[in-house]
């Protein structure tokens, strides 16, 4: 099912444009569809988290819609050559997503983009998720785990429905939740939860909307008492080709304008422009 | 037209070599007639690992200004049906960040590396275009005329012929290399404006630019793009594209380069026949990079399966004035009655 | 801006009406803006059974000539991508032939006819108007400058601002029936066209018209219409359309009827938000007929859902500048400056 | 699932554009899929053959391809309230459609057009069919049949997967057919059958490429021995409206431009002009 998979080839070789094959699919935060699909041996085993792919959303007989749309990696199991991403139906390409059943072919970009960087001396780790923003630190809290750190692992949503349910995480990993109606967990914001973690945590990764990032931010900076943990945020905007040719996706930091596509979608906090 | 040559192989190899500059010395030489647009490939560097950029004709660079430009806010994209919107605002290095940053890549490439440039001044076209003269790694440019021009009260170049002529004809005087001049799709009467940068030495024109959009955000109630208006591309632009480039095949001699919308064989083939010499692709590249490549392979296979020895063979096959530049303007907008 | 009544009820009943002419004492008043654009609503009777015609807030008739036209000949359609082109050629059994035939069955109708108007010469589009204007069942004009004028070797009416007022002063003089004046979309500057059919006394301007597109036949190797060229509609063109309303909105105090691509409530917001107070829809009846009262219902479900009292609340809103005419050509032009 | 479907309407009332199901869907003539869905009671059954119907073929999330794609009823089924089409695999749209699964929606305007015209003298029917113009006259001999008549019905391929299996046209009917790689029936085109029949028959019916039209036009008008029976032909022009507002879709007539899908698509080969 890959057009371009001989394994000789460097990671970043022909291969970053493949075909891949949807191998499974399952319903997960309400509405939400994880999708695995085949890709190159070397791309899922090469594949940080943070990073994400474009895939193209629609059928070969359309030209609409036109535009690759990008998703952060969720899961990567290189043993059986495969991606899995998180898809939550919201518009008009992610609405054609979640319909493609089992079999059905996915043309694919990537993986693009920069990765969560975790500092060798962090022990604990704080991840900060809204909504489909739990993909990404899904990987990330997966690799750390992995690597023996503590997690801690917030997720906001609306409701109970609307929450990735504790199966999906590792074991280690404490996992706390947030809903706006209380149906689980805290009730209020996700960011609700952050400040009493904040202390603890050596460093703080962070992944949803503009508004969560601009409480999240709130809170980090109103903790006085404790060194102040770096935070990273995977930020979201409205990309073209993902591969820092077009210069539409840019995110303005305090050294100027930057591609999220590239130098993203990971940035530091203190890099945006606020 | 298949040669004794070629035929003998099982399998001749067609000629799709193309010289877009025949007049001039310097010439622009392509082995095969598929670049990408500027805007949509950046430097040639960013799609390494995706698309084999050797293999290609040639690729257009992003436009270049005299002064860096740190380009529009955002958002500068958006979706539109079967097209997009962009507002980038020429963010680009300046003249001078440039050619420090990129022809030294390129000078080792055999693919050429032609270099689109934008100003809002006649006298800012030729000080770049003579900054760039000798620059190696730098084998042609292309002029985007679709810029407000600062002394005409911000009235686009390419919607005027006498500006237009005059922006040509400074680049001309200011280089040797091959000149492409880029006609904006907002002009009037294209053929016009063609006229006049042909006769002010342009080697070749390409066409089209964007057309200007909008898109509104219902739910914030603005234009999705914090510039307001915006580029449209994409295969929505293309039949305006393949009119406009039948019509000016109709009325210049020099080489005509087509793009507007173009994803795949059969567009490249419909502006081939409409009299291009050569394509662009630009929105495209983002949706499909691997089909740039396939691109020139499956012309290839067309070429042959339809025993057609070279390209030129079908360039303008539909247009049955093609070159034949006595086309009078009365006739193209007779023929424009449509509904 | 919700008043007492409406919210007494559980759902108040959002206001539509809209007066296309509020300066003509014949005024336009539609019972809510959606309205078929010409040349895709035949003459009213032909989607009896499909659309409820009644509960529409007015429709254009196909464009009607002096003389009896047999149209171009086939094919006159094809399909482009999210788009269509059409080459009819203005098929219509003239002036006489129409005004026996169609304004008697519409006299008993409950919504408002707009007769669609198409000339090569001033005089001829004076000529209908006259004719037209006590026919009963008529209950306004709309003219369709995008036509070549014979005695200007055929330059397009709607390109030129002199041209495109003599037309419409000639229409005014003839008739006191209300005059809308249709733009077409390519006028370099479609904002100097508005001003000047506005000063000439239009008491409403619609657009877009379509943009002149070519498909080519890659198998046959020629143009795939007939008339090689035709008019580009439907959501390809969207973008183009609500940029041109936003800045026409912009310029002229009159009423502003938007169209170009509408396919459903979120492209009828986006043109209601750039300074439409009514909007058409053309090519997507062919697609979606049923999508025409559907989008009466849930522009009231979305008036509603929004607590808007009256629909002339969200028009313009996306446009700071609306109705200011003020805004100079250079300020248009800079924002013009895209990728 | 049919959206207009109140049994109290007109059968040509509010009800021509529903919203139908896909019930069935059969491999026939190689890569043609005979397609059924549901339809308003009345419609189905007042659907009469040489109609046709025209189907939106794309995703509601996507705007291309933008026309509707006319199809000729196949057949009827007034007690299960459904409709059948044939398919053939052609460009984007059709391709589109005979990928549609068991339980797709289909947007359905229709049934649009003209009938063949039988009549009511007639006793031997000749029919014409090349390619997928089997549908149309499928459904004529259908009601032919029934009525007591004799059909002959010829079908040209390019070779024996292109045709439709004997078991789809009911007993009574003469089935004769030609490929052009002699691979079932007589080799060459289904138009040299012709003449063999031209004289036994009382009326014509073709469908098929404009090509076999030429052709029939000449076989008939060279039987110069009896009485010429009249030719009706189902034309295919591109259509957008398939109701007569467009004026896309004209045929040439010796009286003028004729709309084929309101004034045909069915028209006396003599009203043709050729
Ligand atoms: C790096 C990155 C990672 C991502 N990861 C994920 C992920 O893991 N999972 C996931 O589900 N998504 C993810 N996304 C988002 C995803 O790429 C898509 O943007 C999302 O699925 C919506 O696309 P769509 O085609 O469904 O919606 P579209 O139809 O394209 O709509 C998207 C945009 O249009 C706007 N819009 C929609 N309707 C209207 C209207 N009527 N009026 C005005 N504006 C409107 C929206 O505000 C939005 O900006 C990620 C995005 C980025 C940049
Ligand atoms: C009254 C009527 C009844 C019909 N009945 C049936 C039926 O029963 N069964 C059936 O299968 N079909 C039928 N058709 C045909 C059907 O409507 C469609 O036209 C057909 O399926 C092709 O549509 P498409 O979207 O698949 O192809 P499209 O992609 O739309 O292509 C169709 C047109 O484009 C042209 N074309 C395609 N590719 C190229 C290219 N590269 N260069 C130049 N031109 C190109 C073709 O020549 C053709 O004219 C009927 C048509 C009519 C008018
Ligand atoms: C994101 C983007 C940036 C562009 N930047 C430039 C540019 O800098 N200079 C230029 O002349 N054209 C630019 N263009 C226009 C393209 O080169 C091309 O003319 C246009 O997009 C039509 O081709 P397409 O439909 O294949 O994209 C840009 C287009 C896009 C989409
Ligand atoms: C088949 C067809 C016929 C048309 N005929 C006319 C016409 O006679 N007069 C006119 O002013 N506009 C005519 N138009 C233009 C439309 O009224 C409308 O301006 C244009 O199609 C853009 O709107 P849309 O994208 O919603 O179709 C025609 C359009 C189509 C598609
Ligand atoms: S999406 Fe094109 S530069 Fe990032
Ligand atoms: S398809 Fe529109 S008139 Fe026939």
């Amino acid at each position: 099912m890959t057009e371009l998979a001989s394994p000789t080839q460097h990671p970043t070789g022909w291969s970053r444009e493949f075909i891949g094959e949807i191998t499974a699919t399952e319903p997960v935060m309400g509405d939400s569809v994880l999708v695995t699909f085949t890709s190159p041996p070397q791309l899922a085993a090469s594949c940080r988290a943070g990073q994400f792919v474009e895939l193209l959303c629609r059928t070969p007989q359309s030209s609409d819609p036109l535009l690759r749309r990008p998703f952060s990696v969720y899961a990567t199991n290189p043993a059986r050559q495969e991606l899995t991403i998180l898809v939550r139906p919201f518009g008009r390409g992610s609405a054609w997503l979640v319909e493609q059943p089992v079999g059905a072919i996915l043309d694919v970009l990537g993986p693009l983009g920069n990765t969560f960087t975790v500092a060798p001396k962090s022990k604990n780790l704080l991840m900060v998720a809204g909504g489909v923003g739990a993909a990404p630190l899904l990987m990330l809290a997966n690799e750390a785990v992995a690597k023996g750190m503590n997690v801690t692992y917030l997720l906001g949503a609306m409701n109970a429905g609307g929450l990735l349910a504790p199966g999906h995480l590792p074991g280690e990993v404490e996992y706390i939740v947030a809903t706006i109606d209380g149906s689980a967990g805290r009730q209020g914001f996700v960011t609700d939860l952050v400040s009493e973690y904040v202390q603890w945590a050596d460093q703080v990764f962070a992944c949803g909307p503009e508004p969560m990032f601009r409480s999240l931010r709130r809170e980090v900076l109103a903790n006085r008492f404790a060194a102040k943990p770096t935070v990273q945020m995977s930020v979201e905007r409205t990309m073209a080709c993902g591969v820092g040719a077009c210069l539409g996706c840019m995110v303005e930091t305090r050294r100027g304008m930057r591609t999220s596509c590239v130098e993203g979608p990971v940035f530091e906090m203190d890099e945006l422009a606020w | 037209m298949v040669t004794e040559e070629q035929q003998s192989g099982e399998q001749w190899v067609p000629d799709f070599t193309v010289d877009l500059a025949p007049d001039n010395p310097r010439e622009l030489v392509l082995r095969n007639p598929v670049i990408p647009a500027s805007g949509c490939f950046g430097y040639g560097i960013e799609y390494s690992g995706i698309v084999d950029v050797q293999r290609l004709g040639a690729f257009v660079s992003k436009g270049i200004t005299p002064a860096p430009r740190s380009g529009n806010p955002m958002p500068r994209i958006t979706e539109t049906p079967s097209g997009m919107l962009n507002a980038i605002g020429l963010q680009n290095p300046g003249i001078r960040g440039f050619i420090r940053k990129y022809p030294p890549i390129w000078e080792s490439w055999r693919v050429p590396a032609i270099v689109n440039i934008s100003a809002e001044a006649v006298e800012d076209y030729a000080t770049m275009a003579r900054m760039l003269d000798d620059v190696p790694g730098v084998a042609a440019l292309e002029v985007n005329i679709s810029c407000p021009n600062i002394s005409a009260g911000g009235y686009c170049f390419g919607w005027d012929p006498v500006m237009s002529s005059e922006v040509t004809r400074a680049v001309r005087e200011a280089t040797t290399l091959p000149v492409i001049v880029k006609l904006s799709p907002g002009a009037v009467d294209v053929i016009e404006i063609a006229q006049a940068v042909e006769d002010a030495g342009a080697d070749a024109v390409s066409l089209i630019n964007t057309l200007v959009g909008m898109s509104i955000d219902t739910r914030a109630r603005k234009p999705v793009l914090a510039n307001n208006t915006g580029g449209l591309s994409g295969p929505a632009v293309k039949p305006v594209a393949v009119r406009m480039v039948y019509q000016v095949a109709q009325a210049v001699r020099i080489p005509v380069i087509g793009m507007g919308g173009i994803s795949g064989l059969a567009d490249a083939l419909e502006f081939f026949m409409a009299g291009a010499s050569a394509i662009q692709v630009g929105t495209a590249v983002f949706s499909e990079p691997g089909m740039l490549i396939r691109l020139i392979d499956d012309l290839g296979e067309w070429l042959r399966a339809n025993r057609i020895a070279s390209l030129s063979d079908i360039v303008g096959v539909a247009n049955p004035r093609f070159h034949s530049t006595t086309v009078r303007h009365s006739e193209i907008v007779a023929e424009m009655v449509g509904q």
